[in-house]
């Protein structure tokens, strides 16, 4: 999103010389508490046993989904790994096709043949959701390589976890993309944890915005809880990666409040930990109270919001449900692009 | 006998071996302080320390190979993998240095270690987390393939390979982990390349491993009720293959069917009929035929992927068109 | 027509298709500035520049991936791998990713790319460096596996498959590239999924690809000579493979052999063995046999290498039994 | 080798501190000598067609080969990749075994089943002859990790090429290494090529002694063309290693005086560059320089030296000529350690 507002007259806030019109803080701030019900929903319905499988929601982590789209270009490519909801919405996607993507509805985002792990919006460059950790990567450097052919300035933004950055995969594209200047961004989510696993006991180096040193990629370490610093850092590194400086490193230091998935109790964090980062740092509460600080909103305001909201998700929730189970035949469709007549030597019916 | 699960089971094959030989050790994703993301290894950290059960970093490739090169200097490594789908990452450490390292160095050195995990389909995990890849790894000289279909033969064969001195790809399954049955305590084993006979049978031969041996029993539950007998036979050990078995029940049955959760296309079922074909065409009262998973990426919707694997419904009619009884 | 050499079709292929398709580039080690490490992309670094002819770091994986990130992006890469055996460092790219990718998005993204490269044995280069991992790939839905076995299959092929937009897995070979023939000038393409009769018989059908194609045709000319006139089928396409021809000559001959270079455990040979098991049984006049590389990893020793590999000897005596005349 | 010359008497030379006795420099240059002896005759029956396949020769890296191996225990592991001559030859095998290897015959060091790329050598820890471009590396650390878990005291030394370090593979390892504190040794060959690829073409980092930062891995650059500079800094870093510090990686700069393999013409380098490491770096001519300057040998000496080491290169050149291809039954053989009785399913004869 580029910054359209004339700041002079707008009400807003500034912060390390940027200005944040009113409306754009109520956007992002919406998008981050919409996420947070979004997976709570997400959440009560895995427990329901309407969505099957992994679930791997992102709550905490609200402020780099929603840091990263408002810095980002519709146009710039975005790829990243299985805990996509987060990201998957906030590039735009109707959140009944989210939700029925997660219950494995015709109405789904992929149709209902991907669920959680591979949300996918060619519309809005999202090509998320993949399931092998560090798999993006390399993808993500191809996004960056087709922008670079093309010259059409497209960013491709690359994203992975502090477990996802130990694989030789990332290495490869780290290289590739600084010896031929691909424009990447390699986003981070550090929130500490490979599913059980913390970042010190997987990482020799655990200043992750290092580990390009080895390759010429610059890197920079973000407040992810803040939705105002991932903006501006992911808008400076993504201008760096635009402007044909090769690819950056973003490290985002975030936090997931939930499990790794729904199976996971994560009791290999303590409760303090979790507590110091749910109530001291939340990216939610953290706008609001700066929103309410610059009299930009006020605290009843948020609660009505918070209300609309949950009546929004309930009601996506709910329209997903109406929709029916894809059909039986879409087993077998999309598995090629040029079918070769005949070719098919098993007999294509279902049961 | 104590009733245990498939996955205890697993648990006391590894244990006992460790116990029994100090070059054994544990390593993969979550094994240790997690006890294992499929709980596999529970308690095995407490009962043998940080120095043999290690949790490492996600890189499927790298530890795999470092389990190479430990199993060259003369330990025991047990390797796991998450599942079998990340492994696709290792497969070159596999295939071109376990499985060739004794053959390539005369001799020299080798590599006895155990490469394991959950294969197959687990629950609505869709498309990269719901492959079978023991033709992959059946093709390939060097290596042995083993797939226990319960606790039992989970044990005894996880022991075997344990102690076997080539490299074994143990393939679980993810369903199987929470059966329950009978399984002998203390040293068991079952010795590797000898198919069982899950249940006995007179008109037709049904081939099926890891969780399709259930399939394929409850299928024969199902045909029996239709006047026709199956004899189910359990590889237990893809690679090397015990034909002799599967051949003599052939030779009695003159019919076979082969079941297999994988793709068709030069899967487990392709090689077992290509050997009934060379080796007991003369037996056959009728063509083998095969059923497996459909040819398609595991889809997520609970409807396309119950239709996506092989049901007992498919084996069914299957024994029946090949017993001519359709 | 002009006779010119299998490297040549090749590179005729993807420059006909640079040429009329700027979203087309080819990527790989060496291609570029070293106009490839087979001479396959000769001259192609100073037709189309370094942007469209690419030189990589050796990193399979990585760049197996940037493919398939472009391909999703909207272009058409070509990549290539040295040899295939180097291919199985990217496997993860190409089966989870690219194979999968269409379904796995709902119809949203595919990739239309192909990888390409030489497989099977070249001479004398021991066993990582003489692999067929052509069943691997034909297991997997959502990918197209196509390897020629003339100078015309090739440029007709490679064409076909620039052109075709799903994933497809072009597999050369070396000790092919030198081969002479005439090939068709300008565009030239030959559809995927048909198989060639190459030589026409009455008496087995022989089913081989690749290298094996010329080995099968060598040995026809022997049987020739000893009353036994064998039809040689080229899959050229083995996934999807065109079992209808494959039948149909069998249900002419009533007997037939399936030559590989591969390994025989769920190999290329299996498949099509199980197939006309199961669809051209009554065809059948004796079992269908198989004649495949040695179950062994490739030794150098040049006597030890010539007696791992198919020979046209074993093709004449496999024919013959299969005829009940040996 | 450890020192157990006395230093007060031995006649010999220091530097930088170090001394080494007039046997012991003599040893070296001997060692390189015979390996320079051995690559060319291997070229020359290369030419003859009597080696076939893949011959990738080390002329002009024989510091690199027999620097490490003085600078390593004998218990110590090594592994390399397929340009392996030098190494396993330094390591001490005999060289009518390697050269019979290259010939196919039965008394090759690994029966002529593997050939030029697959040198092993297990009574001298030679795990060798690797030929997929960085599989060794996570193999090296493999070996490290024995020696750790018996505590044993064992270095592994892991040698790659300025090609190799870009496979992921690498990165994974270094970060394992580092974070378990392994015994190992990273020694990358930086001889600028990966075949026709110089190294700018394919690292975003030319040093290389720089790629192990990003994952706390030390590294040192050292002259690869100075025997004596590979010794000693080899000897710190496994020293460094073997005391419990941890991987470190040390940068041989270095040369290949051949293409890379023998259908290489190496038309991609200059000849003035050739000619520069050639007759200005030569390792072999520097040290006999700096022998004959210290008045440890003669011009005459060193004549006289080459002629025997030539004649020892044809003798067993011919000795390895002499010897029968393997038995044909060996086909079979060493494909399994375990074999279960009649369980191979195909007939076993070859023919
Ligand atoms: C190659 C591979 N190995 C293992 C897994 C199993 N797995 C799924 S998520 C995960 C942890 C990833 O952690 P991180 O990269 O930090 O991402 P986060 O879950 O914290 O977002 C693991 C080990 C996998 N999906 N792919
Ligand atoms: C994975 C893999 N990719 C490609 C190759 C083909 N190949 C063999 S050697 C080589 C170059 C390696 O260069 P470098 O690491 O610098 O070692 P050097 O040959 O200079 O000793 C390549 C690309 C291979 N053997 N393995
Ligand atoms: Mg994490
Ligand atoms: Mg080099």
């Amino acid at each position: 999103m580029t910054e359209t507002e004339s700041q002079e007259q707008a009400a807003g806030l500034t912060q390390e010389g940027r200005f944040y019109s009113a409306d754009r803080l109520h956007a992002m701030h919406d998008m981050m508490l919409f996420i947070r019900r979004f997976e709570e929903k997400a959440g009560q319905m895995y427990g329901l046993k309407k969505i099957g499988g992994f679930c791997h929601l992102c709550n905490g982590q609200e402020a780099v989904c929603v840091g990263i789209e408002e810095a980002s270009d519709s146009n710039d490519y975005m790829t990243t790994s299985y805990r996509d909801h987060g990201h998957v919405l906030a590039r735009g996607t109707a959140a009944t096709s989210v939700m029925a993507e997660l219950l494995g509805r015709a109405g789904g985002v992929v149709g209902g043949k991907g669920g959680s792990m591979h949300m996918f919006n060619v519309e809005k460059n999202f090509a998320g959701g993949n399931g092998i950790v560090g798999e993006q990567v390399p993808i993500g450097i191809g996004f960056g390589f087709a922008s670079q052919y093309r010259d059409d300035k497209r960013v491709s933004i690359t994203i992975m976890g502090d477990g996802g950055v130990n694989q030789g995969a990332v290495y490869e594209s780290f290289n590739m993309a600084a010896l031929w200047k691909l424009p990447v961004v390699f986003v981070i989510e550090n929130n500490q944890y490979a599913m059980g696993t913390s970042l010190s006991r997987a990482s020799a180096e655990t200043h992750l915005y290092k580990r390009g040193i080895s390759f010429k990629v610059p890197g920079i370490q973000v407040d992810g809880m803040d939705v105002l610093e991932v903006e501006r850092k992911m808008s400076e590194a993504i201008e760096h990666a635009r402007s044909g400086k090769g690819p950056m490193i973003v490290e985002m230091m975030t936090y997931r409040y939930r499990g790794h998935s729904m199976s996971d109790p994560a009791t290999y964090r303590t409760r303090d930990e979790v507590n110091e980062w749910r109530s001291g740092r939340d990216p939610i509460v953290r706008l609001q109270k700066q929103m309410i600080e610059a009299g930009l909103a006020s605290e009843a305001e948020f609660k009505q919001k918070d209300k609309d909201i949950k009546k929004d998700v309930a009601a996506a929730a709910k329209a997903a449900e109406a929709q029916p189970e894809p059909d039986l035949s879409a087993l077998w469709d999309d598995v090629l692009t040029d079918e070769i007549p005949n070719a098919y030597p098993y007999p294509r019916q279902v049961g | 006998m104590a009733k245990i699960t498939y996955r205890e089971a697993l648990n006391q094959a590894m244990c006992n071996e460790m116990e029994r030989d100090d070059r054994v050790f544990l390593m993969g994703e979550e094994v240790a302080d997690y006890n294992g993301a499929y709980k596999v290894s529970q308690g095995m950290l407490d009962k043998f320390g940080p120095k043999r059960v290690i949790d490492t970093p996600i890189t499927e490739l790298g530890f795999a190979g470092l389990g190479v090169g430990a199993a060259m200097a003369g330990l025991r490594p047990i390797i796991e993998f998450m599942t079998w789908n990340f492994a696709i990452l290792a497969a070159d450490q596999i295939v071109n240095a376990a499985a060739k390292m004794r053959y390539m160095t005369g001799g020299q050195y080798h590599c006895p270690m155990v490469f394991r995990g959950a294969g197959g389909a687990a629950a609505r995990v869709s498309s990269q987390h719901s492959q079978s890849f023991e033709n992959w790894y059946a093709n390939i000289p060097g290596l042995k393939v083993v797939m226990p279909s319960n606790p039992a033969d989970a044990k005894g064969l996880l022991t075997a390979s344990i102690r076997d001195n080539d490299t074994v790809i143990f393939i679980e399954n993810e369903i199987n982990y929470g059966d329950i049955s009978e399984v002998p305590e203390g040293d068991y084993i079952i010795p590797l390349g000898k198919a069982d006979i899950k249940r006995v049978g007179t008109d037709i031969t049904i081939v099926a491993h890891s969780r399709m041996t259930g399939y394929a029993l409850a299928a024969a539950k199902e045909l029996a009720k239709q006047g026709i007998e199956a004899e189910v036979v359990d590889p237990r050990t893809i690679r090397p293959l015990d034909e002799a078995t599967i051949l003599a029940s052939v030779a009695k049955t003159n019919r076979a069917l082969v079941v297999e959760e994988g793709w068709r296309f030069a899967g487990i079922g392709a090689e077992i009929s290509a050997r009934i074909m060379e080796k007991g065409f003369d037996d056959l009262d009728a063509p083998v035929t095969r059923v497996t998973g459909k040819d398609v990426p595991m889809p997520y919707a609970a409807n396309l992927e119950k239709h996506a694997l092989p049901s007992v419904a498919e084996i069914v009619e299957a024994a029946r068109v090949t017993c001519n009884r359709a």
